[in-house]
């Protein structure tokens, strides 16, 4: 097990233990804003390097992904969970989107095991992190009804993760390789131990979910696990159709599996506020995240294998 | 010295909500509020603000009284179902009731 | 618009104390309770938030009448021989008297 | 539990003025202060607290009517043309008088 | 376009995007503790090397510049801008100081293209921080009244910027070069980054000056460009005569072309209290401060070029 | 003198002279939080290679010299000092248990100096850091009193700063050197500078004391220097007695002269609130922490190697 994974346990641990450990909010901040921009500024580096033309159709295919799979989860929450209507698109548009924490420690992953990746993997993560949001408030309301699309557009795009996320990809596209080497002390050089302490905070607050767990019990425990492994399949297909190496195509299956707990619930919040926030939350952030960075991600890599062994 | 009496709102709800809480406010006619950070527990659970989505805020705002039954009624149409909120209300006395 | 009449209990002490008081103010029947960061001075010296030691937490707790003086008399019985602390109490208004 | 009247005086104001304003309160008689950071927006614009020039800072005083008043005065003759700064008064009950 | 002035147009467009985006208080002290003690530490390390009389001379002439240049900002103020007599002062007094994250971002474009520059820069910064505030004042209230001076002195000269580069000059200064690698790391290594960080959130504040832009008119803009250029010429034209090479007269072209808006608002907020912070915070951090850094650092290193070689 | 001393010097020049400078609470925690995991977790990759019954001998040997320092203090504080009883035991116990601080100082120490010392130190460390709150406790409150131990040990042993020393020493134990590489750019490459930041709002803290060290005398001045030669000379010898390299004998010595101002402060305002923090913090904090790291430090490693040559 990769040690940043272990910074996630002594969190889980200190917070279960009822700790007083806790990182102040403005550190978590701290720590969101080198990560987001430091996975913002790796992908623009490479794309730097090649066309987006040819990118193309790999955006749109991961597009079509993430407005797919909320989809797909939602007749499985609303009926085999009885969720209510609103409740049940909630979840699915957390689960359709991505969580970058999770993308995180599976580059940590592949990098610790000098297993090569498409390193423009950060584009596609900003692809998928909004059609999720749109498919999920379609789900709740229909398609006719009042969402202020317009108010929406602002607050989802103009979100800290995705102006950090695609701010770097910005700046590191327009600087290239060279020109960003003097500042890779701070985001390159201290990635990992950044993520370790970000890790560690979200331990923390992942323990706060045991309480939540509890009173909702099993299906969301089934879900949060269950759903990510469909997830990743249908991740991992579409990286071997778009021809990606083995590492993307685990990273592809992680970012399906992921759900997400820091852009999709800020969103929601002001867009489906009858939703109930600590219901997703839980699952996400409660079940799955814990899932796929303990388990979820040496799983994903063998899925990557098998599939690029048939399919090559 | 003669001071006059103001009601002083005092909100405490999700921080998700700072701007369009706060835009709410002035949109009502209050003269301006005051925002700090907070955490606290209610029914909607802890919110321990660990990180964005736990996190309150405590919103003040100084204002006649016709204002601050604006604000209350407000809020509680269009937050109190769904969102972690509180509101309550005491008199204030103010040197400058022409600023409030 | 109707208010009903509630009690807003203030506490500012030593941040150590922040996981205690809120257990026992949960545990006297409060429905609720919100902690926000401060500093300040008082008759134990200055407390300036600098680091964990000199930290000071101001906690709110509206609540009726009863619960307050139980919050009351527990905090002065149990802390403030020992511990820097203040408590003081006013009368608020709210609008959803059954959640306080 | 009989608890005695006193005053509340909150300050907002801009948080390059706290160690001069502490200094004050202590000085006109009251026995201790407490400061916690804050934005808002008001008649001199938004204070947003991103850095040291738009942050504001909240401070409470709890003491008896005549320190109120001494600071009320004090901050109003020195303060109040010059710089982002409301001030407001309420009573609240205490459990030690002598203390405040 | 160096990087790092990437992410200063990151935060201000996400600032006037009205982006949720914003770096929490604390987080913006702790990037400032450590730009003004690393800046600091490095002139000190400098300085050990060097006697402190051979400098003599030139912290003799800055001191006189940065006196000179709000006695020639002050007149076009009051005269030209017809502002209020203490506001002409305040505004001349930032004029007259220096900006740290200009000079920072100066430093960082010479050092990407490993131009040369006198090391003990940072003394000279020191040096022109103070004296045009006290002339500042005495332009407000006349040389005569009650300025309660030492309390003002004890207030400027103990503020966190003087303080943190004062303590950076004399720790460097003690420690010399290797006794100083060991905290090298964090001072030297992450630098640039912490700078980036530090330019986004500048990005973001400076986007919060646009409204008063507007109200406060075209003066001020046209000012905060033109004024500058002025300064730059004066304190090129002093590299030049102190024998500063190209490098070092692009710097303190820079320094006297740049405004100040940490030490000279909070000296003054206190001194000058029915000065309006906002007319000279909006000069110098909505339209000086983003003009040095986009437009002004690369014309004042082509006029070092051409000052130098005129005089050498 | 090391350059990170300077910082502190620093910080207590400013604090005395009441500048504005402060780092914000958050910062404190951020900075001390990768101190606390750093050294667990440089300890914790050293235990990965050795056998933990080896150690058992020199972990028993600290845990009963923790034990035995407040007694020894005790007497001392209560008739020569004339202090209360439940004072006496308090500041004992802060004198029983360590520094981590002033730990990091010494070792900053030994490695500029290129000096050997025994790298599972952090481990005794963390013995040393309890055994004397129990000790303390029971000396104010006879051991038959009600003190409710289930919740003492509860916040104790999760007390932050316990939590974060264990929790680095399994995640290094379980890690191993090559695995924590990715994450030693923060904790390791950045050690000495989050160090000397540390020290710097340290020095800051420590100027606040001196108001009451003025009120509460030269007994605490006195006891606050001479007890730690006391405690060092005890560390030292047992250091010795251990067969510990010059440095390791320096590093217990330094140790045992140490006075906590973290973890037992935290554990002692809840379990012994009648006990004045200010007389505790006073010492430790306001005296003796500066006396080590000032002028302690070296001496102890004269006296270790005084000690080494003896018993060599
Ligand atoms: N009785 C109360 N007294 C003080 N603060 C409260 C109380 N109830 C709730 N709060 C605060 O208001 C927030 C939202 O409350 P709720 O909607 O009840 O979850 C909580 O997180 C607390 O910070
Ligand atoms: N008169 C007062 N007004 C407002 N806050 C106070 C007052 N006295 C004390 N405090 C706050 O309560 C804390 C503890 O007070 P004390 O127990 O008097 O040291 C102080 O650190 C202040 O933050
Ligand atoms: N009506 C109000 N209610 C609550 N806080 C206010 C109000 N007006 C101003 N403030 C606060 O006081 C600060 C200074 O106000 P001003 O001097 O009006 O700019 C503002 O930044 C707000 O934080
Ligand atoms: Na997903
Ligand atoms: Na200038
Ligand atoms: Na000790």
């Amino acid at each position: 097990m990769d040690p940043i994974v272990l910074f996630f346990i002594l969190g889980l641990a200190a917070g279960l233990a009822r700790s007083d450990l806790r990182l102040p909010g403005p550190i978590y901040e701290f720590l969101s804003v080198i990560l987001l921009l430091a996975i913002g500024l790796k992908g623009g580096v490479e794309l730097a390097q090649q066309s987006l033309a040819a990118l193309l159709p790999q955006m749109i295919a991961v597009v079509i992904m993430g407005s797919l799979l909320p989809l797909a989860a939602y007749p499985v929450l609303r009926f085999a969970g009885r969720l209510p209507r609103v409740d049940a698109a909630a979840i699915a548009a957390h689960y359709g989107s991505v969580s970058v924490g999770t993308y995180a420690v599976a580059v940590a992953w592949l990098v610790s095991r000098n297993i090569r990746y498409e390193e423009h993997m950060p584009l596609l993560l900003v692809m998928l992190e909004v059609p999720a949001i749109v498919v999920g408030i379609m789900l709740a309301r229909g398609a006719a009804a009042g969402t202020d699309w317009k108010r929406l557009g602002h607050e989802v795009f103009l979100g800290k993760s995705i102006v950090l996320l695609i701010g770097g990809l910005l700046i590191g596209w327009a600087a290239g390789p060279e020109a960003l080497e003097p500042v890779s002390g701070l985001f390159f050089g201290l990635f990992h131990g950044v993520l370790a302490l970000f890790l560690l905070e979200m331990g923390l607050v992942a323990a706060g979910q045991v309480g939540s767990l509890r009173r909702h019990g099993l299906f969301l425990v089934a879900f949060g696990v269950l759903f990510p492994l469909f997830g990743a399949v249908i991740g991992g297909a579409l990286g071997l159709l778009l021809s990606l190496s083995p590492g993307g195509i685990m990273l592809l299956a992680t970012l399906a599996a992921s759900a997400s707990y820091i852009a999709v619930p800020a969103a929601l919040r002001l867009a489906l506020p009858e939703a109930n926030p600590t219901l997703s939350l839980t699952a996400s952030l409660g079940v799955t995240f814990p899932f796929n960075i303990l388990v979820g991600i040496p799983l994903y890599m063998r899925l990557a294998d098998l599939l690029h062994a048939t399919g090559g | 010295m003669r001071t006059e009496a103001r009601t002083l709102v005092t909100i405490v709800t999700e921080a998700a909500l700072e701007r369009r809480i706060t835009d709410d406010i002035r949109r009502l006619g209050a003269h301006g509020y005051t925002v700090s950070d907070a955490r606290g527990e209610g029914s909607r659970g802890v919110r321990s603000a660990g990180w964005d989505a736990t996190s309150n805020i405590r919103i003040e705002v100084v204002c006649d009284d016709r204002t601050a039954e604006a604000i209350a009624a407000h809020l509680r149409a269009h937050y109190y179902d769904h969102y972690a909120m509180i509101l309550f209300m005491s008199e204030v006395g103010v040197l400058r009731p022409e600023k409030f």
